[in-house]
């Protein structure tokens, strides 16, 4: 090493970083300023919270002094329009319930039985193979999904049940199950996957076969977690829009009668901001009052999600 | 004395292990039905589409004639669309991450704001509309014009964005930071000239398929008001506007009028399908190719 | 040379207590066992027979193939994709390799504890009663004899007797290990296969497992993979040494801690390397 | 809620160049630029969206018009306030109180009728027992306080499945008109289907065999594979709306109607492309009417409607 | 004891290369230093005393608070925001927990060496301007002479020069390593700490980073961290040796390998624990 130059250039470059301290006062700005700033954008997302919530809540307040409370949530008659309208929010319920459940009796078993495949059965390469094709499947727009429910899955029913309407709840929830399958297979998955392997090394040393150690050690041990992905995708079901505007018509019936046409809550915002609802018009508060509703429902289900996935996570 | 009998064993091995083989058949039909339903749907679009995409269908403008209907403002739209979002939610979401990953550590007020960004990915997004409509359509009297829309589109994605970016900052190794800070860096420096640059391909795939989310989106337009025939193409975020999805609603509603207007449909979903398998690609190829190993 | 003092003397109370080593039933034979992981040669012409009621010891550095071998007398080993099997291996005379083998039914007759206890997320009963509820045992009354049977042969049972029904995981780290070693003896296997069972375990705990070995010898053949050569010392009648995948020498633990054949068995023993 | 001045401004950069590129097409008259937004009657809306884009190809490319349908009623609400709409389509005539409201704002409408409608009831093809009805069994089928609930309770002869029934909702001026005209406001059975978009109507009526539903000729006309016309009994026999039979005075009177576009004066003065395109759709609305299944209006009256918005220039 | 002979050779080469010692400028002077990590009690009564152009090693068994002393120098160890100090640490004669002392400038006199090899994922050229870019320095010629001088430096120029604008993570280990220190030789530091260097290298790279180490002395007061008993006793010329916290023994490396005054110390040095 030339440790003449060495001392002559060390000076150089201390003497250079020495200036610059003065010059660099701009890095002790930005110091002090970013944090504040990124803390400003970072409170957007909870103004945006607010603002869903103040905006929900004064229309939604502007409402029941119209339509009282008791009557919106006990009403079985929902006829927003006309002379005589009549604001009962169960119709709705029931058609969102409704859909929401055929979904899950489509999405919780597919998605439950392939999360366990892909987990335990599937091979490395055979696990590459398929997760992309789930990805795929979820990242399909729901306008898609209601065109395919509506030119596809409801004649194909209807041509063998005999007694399905033209619109009905059942091909949009059936077709809504099949969208919410891979949220519901890759959260369960990833639940399973993070079970430790010698979990299951120590049930198949014992003699136990795969679906023995799959079923009950493997689903047991990371339950809380497929119970999250369960709730998440019902939370996921009640929001869904497009696939029952397009798919399940716009009758209010209140009925749990799966062949016939339901509206779900989703589906009444697009319907009334469709035919335009003219501010200060019952009908245009009873939008905030449906949207509330449906706010709530699944801001309830994704807090109980977080709450099962994070109380009752498994210690191992 | 002895419990487990061996003979019993044995004698229920076979049974045991052929229930193992049914539902492990069974396991992998269930995963299969996701790859059929995809198969069909692409069939199915693909078939009723085909003779209606050519180059005409590309670059018309929109008309009630199904012949010389084309889809270039629906294009259109989703670009400026995308022009408006693309940036807000950049900057929204990488800021937030940033003060969320390396200046708000662990207090009360983070974990907060980390509960509400879980809670508003959870929101329906049509209660985004709802939203949009209120306060950027009513109160701010935009209108129903691409910046109401695509400001509505940018909160309605930010949470991904936000949480893709988090992510993919904390995925830079502390030692880079700590090599950054020992060279006397200041947290800023630190923070732009390292952690960034390393957190760059992940941050990008997360905003990528945040757009392509915003995309495929119908619901929030529908609420805003798009009207149902719009001809001009946008020129610009001030317009009113159309987007592909919003089209493909329309179409496939008008069937019942005109029936080519469901072919209409179908080559619409194929143009967006096609559009977002682009944009996935995309995010794969800058996943694998710049994310750093160390 | 204080860790080869100390050696010796464990060996001396060791030869007192064994005398001769007595011809015994052979439970595992090994013949010429080649095993790859991919194009990893993990374990190259391994010979070796295990006799009933016997602890055998296997001893090497970090990574020389110990849990390798032991994973591959239940067949736990082929759990990795990428593994390919040469040789042969028969338990009781009968091949395991054999197509018609049923390697559940191989495990239920050779139990497996591991380096890190690994009770399942459930109650301690839950723990001890799957083995025998998987193997179709159902009755209530039954389940609860063997319950306490296996716990008490991990000795056990004292400890535990009063919480059967709360989780596992709320045992400390050496009952968590004699938890396994409960739930193992719970299907009344015929051999043993330890892998390192102590290495996460405070001084304390590992004696009363040492102990349990001791005990467990006289109804079970064991197969303890061990880090800790007076551990080996200690427990074990019969100890391999491995080393890069081949068994350099296997013989009695005294001979093979007091006069080793192999230098390189001597090196390591006297910790001059691993 | 439209922003006249932003519009023209982007849309004017846009299409410059196509429009210098083609000088010839067109009238003589000066290149325009905005927009023009029409909200209102479903009904309508075929019609006007074909004089838009029409317009738009032929006149006047620099200038955007939207189209919407979010019904007559709830299309009014959106034009009777300030910066409104321009136009409102509407398949019934404004309603006093909804003058009252116009003129409350200080606001100028114009009516201009554009074209005639029949209100027409259809049937599933394969329902070959209703193909004719007469104007009262129609008119109690509809009513909830005649109570009929199977086809069987109008005709003995009929089959005994149940009478499903259909039409447009409470946003629409059709409704209003079958309600307030042929019902005389009397009420309406709460089964009926009321929904807002008529393409759902046409979709569910032709998917079910027990349907009968109602909405404007044009929905019937482009459809006619699909859905059978109820022929109308008003007392001279069975009656097929047609292009023919809808006229004021023609057979199928009673159930015809004119339909109108309204429009906002005060804009029609300070924005050149909402009068132009008025003094357009009126000139050239008898082209397409028939195309759109409307009848066309008498084109002296046409002619009268015309000179009226020429002198407002 | 083949080990502990292995270590007396060592210091023989080493007591005969160094001779007596010498006074010299104390750099770093630490007084009654204690540190917890919440309520851990990790460092306890540090008094140390670290001298100009020499090489002071730290040693001592694993969780001693060899890492956290070191990062105290520098005050990285405030990253963990549970860290609670007391007692002062001079440099330079002044104390950097004064409120005025800005790390920043701390840490541009005293560069730092970490166990895994850490350039950023940039190039090579890159990774060494960082340190001179960030504080201002950006004229290209400036910086062209800076890298290679540091890179010359360390002892890798002749590796690297062909590729300097290839990403860093294309090199070896070793290279890594070396590169990390000319990183931080380019903006000539005075003091540079380095916690375990080598123990992510093999031999051949531990040797040339030992070399460096010898050769670095000249220019700059070097303090090391280490777990290799032989590696303290052939490059530093004092060492420290930490137990739980604590330094047990301070002195000359020669005096500790070869009659060290506590009995912790030796026997840790002949490995009887740690
Ligand atoms: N799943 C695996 N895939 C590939 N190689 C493996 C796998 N498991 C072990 N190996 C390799 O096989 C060799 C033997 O590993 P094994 O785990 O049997 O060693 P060991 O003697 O048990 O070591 P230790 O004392 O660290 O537990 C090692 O070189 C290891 O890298
Ligand atoms: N970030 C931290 N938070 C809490 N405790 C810590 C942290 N880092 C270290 N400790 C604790 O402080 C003590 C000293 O740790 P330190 O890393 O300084 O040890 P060390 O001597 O460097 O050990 P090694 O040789 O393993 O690197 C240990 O008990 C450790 O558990
Ligand atoms: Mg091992
Ligand atoms: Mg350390
Ligand atoms: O849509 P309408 O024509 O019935 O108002």
């Amino acid at each position: 090493m030339p440790e003449v130059t060495t001392n002559v250039k060390k000076a150089n470059v201390r003497e250079l970083i020495k200036k610059n301290k003065n010059t660099v006062n701009m890095h002790k700005i930005l110091e002090t300023v970013m944090p504040k700033l990124l803390l400003v954008i970072a409170i957007i997302s909870v103004l945006t919270t607010i603002g869903i919530i103040l905006t929900l809540i004064t229309e939604t307040f502007e409402f029941f002094k119209r339509v009282p409370f008791v009557e919106f949530y006990t009403g079985t008659v929902l006829k927003p329009l006309g002379e005589n309208a009549q604001f009962g929010i169960l119709p709705l319920i029931a058609g969102t319930l409704m859909s929401s459940l055929i979904a899950m009796c489509v999405a919780i078993p597919i998605g439950l039985m392939s999360a366990v495949y892909l987990s335990e059965y599937a091979s490395e390469r055979v696990r590459k193979a398929l997760k992309p094709i789930l990805e795929v499947l979820a990242g399909i727009p729901t306008i898609v999904y209601g065109f395919f429910a509506l030119t596809f899955v409801t004649p194909l029913l209807r041509s063998f049940i005999p007694g399905l309407e033209p619109s009905n709840i059942l091909s949009p929830g059936i077709v809504m199950g099949i969208m919410i399958i891979p949220m519901v297979a890759s959260l369960s998955e990833d639940a399973m996957s993070s079970v430790p392997k010698s979990m299951r090394e120590g049930a198949l040393a014992l003699g136990a076969t795969k679906l023995e150690v799959s079923w009950k050690v493997v689903v047991p041990a990371a339950m809380s977690g497929i119970i999250a992905s369960f709730v998440l995708a019902i939370s996921r079901a009640i929001g869904e829009t497009m696939i029952v505007t397009i798919a399940s018509g716009s009758s209010k019936n209140f009925t749990f009668d799966l062949t016939q046409s339901m509206q779900t809550m989703t589906a009444y915002i697009v319907e009334v901001t469709g035919g335009d609802a003219p501010a200060g018009s019952t009908l245009y508060y009873s939008l905030y009052a449906v949207a509330m509703t449906l706010f709530v429902f699944t801001l309830v289900m994704n807090m109980l999600a977080q709450y099962i996935s994070r109380k009752f996570r498994e210690e191992y | 004395m002895k419990y487990i009998d061996s003979a019993q064993v044995q004698k229920k091995m076979s049974s045991r292990l052929l229930f193992n083989q049914i539902l492990k058949t069974l396991f992998f039909l269930s995963t299969i039905v996701g790859l059929v339903v995809l198969v069909v749907l692409f069939y199915r679009v693909i078939s009723q589409s085909i003779g209606w995409i050519d180059l005409s269908f590309l670059t018309n403008k929109l008309s009630t004639m199904p012949e010389r209907a084309g889809i270039m403002g629906a294009i259109l739209g989703t670009v400026w669309l995308m022009i408006v979002v693309a940036p807000i939610t950049l900057f929204l979401g990488v800021g937030t991450a940033i003060y969320l990953e390396e200046y708000a550590k662990k207090s009360k007020f983070q974990s907060f704001i980390q509960t509400n960004i879980s809670n508003l990915a959870g929101v329906p997004s049509i209660v985004f509309g709802i939203l949009g409509l209120t306060i950027f359509v009513r109160a701010a009297g935009l209108g129903n014009i691409i910046l109401a829309g695509g400001l509505t589109m940018a909160l309605l994605v930010l949470p991904i964005v936000v949480v893709s970016s988090q992510e993919a900052i904390r995925a830079v190794p502390s030692f880079l930071r700590e090599a950054s800070y020992a060279m006397g860096a200041t947290k800023w420096q630190t923070i732009i000239k390292v952690v960034l640059p390393a957190a760059l391909p992940g941050i990008l795939t997360g905003t990528i398929l945040a757009l392509s989310r915003a995309i495929g989106e119908t619901a929030p337009l529908v609420v805003i008001g798009i009207p149902a025939l719009l001809i001009p193409f946008p020129g610009g975020i001030f317009d009113k506007f159309t987007v592909l999805p919003m089209q493909i609603y329309y179409w496939t509603v008008d069937a019942a009028l005109v029936a080519e207007y469901a072919n209409l449909a179908a080559a619409t979903i194929v143009v967006l399908l096609f559009v977002l398998f682009a944009m996935n690609s995309i995010a794969i190829f800058i996943r694998n190719k710049f994310q750093q190993r160390y | 040379m204080v860790l080869a003092t100390q050696l010796k003397k464990d060996m001396e109370v060791q030869v007192d207590v064994q005398g001769l080593p007595e011809q015994k039933k052979v439970v595992y034979n090994t013949k010429d066992l080649n095993l790859w992981y991919g194009n990893d040669h993990a374990l190259k012409n391994i010979n070796l027979e295990i006799n009933e009621n016997e602890v055998t010891a296997i001893i090497g550095p970090s990574g020389c193939g110990k849990s390798t071998y032991i994973k591959t007398l239940n067949r736990m080993v082929e759990l990795v994709p990428t593994v390919r099997i040469s040789g042969d291996i028969t338990y009781r005379e009968q091949s395991i390799f054999q197509k018609s083998y049923k390697v559940e039914e191989l495990r239920t007759y050779v139990g497996m504890v591991f380096q890190k206890p690994n009770p399942f997320p459930k109650s301690i009963y839950d723990n001890i009663a799957y083995g025998p509820r998987t193997h179709g045992i159902k009755n209530k009354k039954i389940l609860d004899e063997i319950v306490e049977k296996s716990l008490r042969g991990a000795a056990i049972w004292d400890e535990v007797k009063d919480r059967l029904n709360e989780n596992a995981y709320g045992l400390s780290g050496g009952q968590q290990q004699r938890l396994c070693i409960a739930r193992c003896l719970a299907i009344e296997p015929d051999v043993i296969l330890m892998d390192e069972p102590t290495s996460a375990l405070d001084p304390i705990s590992t004696l009363k497992v040492e102990e349990l070995v001791q005990e467990l010898k006289k109804d079970y053949s064991i197969i303890i993979v061990t880090h800790n050569m007076q551990q080996a010392a200690r427990i074990s009648d019969i100890t391999a040494f491995f080393l890069n995948g081949e068994v350099i020498e296997f013989d009695q633990t005294n001979k093979i801690f007091s006069n080793p054949n192999d230098k390189r068995t001597e090196d390591y023993i006297t910790g001059r390397f691993g | 809620s439209s922003d006249t001045n932003g519009n023209g401004g982007t849309n004017n950069t846009g299409n410059s160049n196509s429009g210098s590129g083609d000088p010839g097409s067109g009238e003589a008259s000066a290149e325009l630029e905005g927009s023009v937004v029409i909200d209102g009657s479903g009904t309508v809306y075929p019609l006007m969206a074909k004089l838009a884009e029409n317009y738009m190809i032929n006149e006047q490319e620099g200038v955007s018009v939207e189209v919407s349908r979010a019904g007559t009623s709830a299309g009014f609400k959106k034009f009777l306030v300030e910066n409104g709409t321009d136009f409102n389509d509407a398949s019934r005539q404004i309603k006093d109180e909804e003058q009252a409201e116009a003129d409350a704002l200080g606001m100028e409408v114009k009516e201009l009728k554009v074209a005639l409608d029949g209100l027409t009831f259809v049937v599933h093809p394969e329902n070959d027992w209703a193909t004719e009805l007469t104007e009262q069994e129609i008119i109690d089928i509809f009513l909830a306080s005649t109570g009929k609930e199977n086809w069987s309770d109008v005709r003995p002869d009929f089959p005994n499945e149940p009478i499903n029934t259909y039409g447009p909702n409470e946003n629409h001026g059709t409704y209003e008109f079958f309600w307030e005209v042929i019902l005389g406001k009397e009420d309406l059975s709460s089964d009926v289907n009321l929904q807002q978009e008529y393409s759902t109507l046409v979709d569910l009526i032709s998917k079910d065999k027990n349907a009968i539903g109602f909405f404007g000729y044009g929905y019937y006309a482009n459809n006619t594979d699909k859905l059978t016309a109820v022929k109308v009994d008003f007392g001279n026999g069975p009656v097929e709306p047609s292009l023919d039979t809808i006229k004021e005075d023609g057979a199928y009177a009673n159930f015809t109607r004119p339909v109108f576009t309204y429009l906002n004066v005060d804009h029609a003065k300070e924005k050149p492309q909402v009068l132009d395109f008025a003094i357009y759709a009126m000139k050239s609305v008898n082209d397409v009417a028939g195309e759109t299944g409307f009848a066309p209006l008498p084109s002296e009256e046409i002619d009268k409607v015309v000179s009226e918005l020429e002198a407002l220039k």
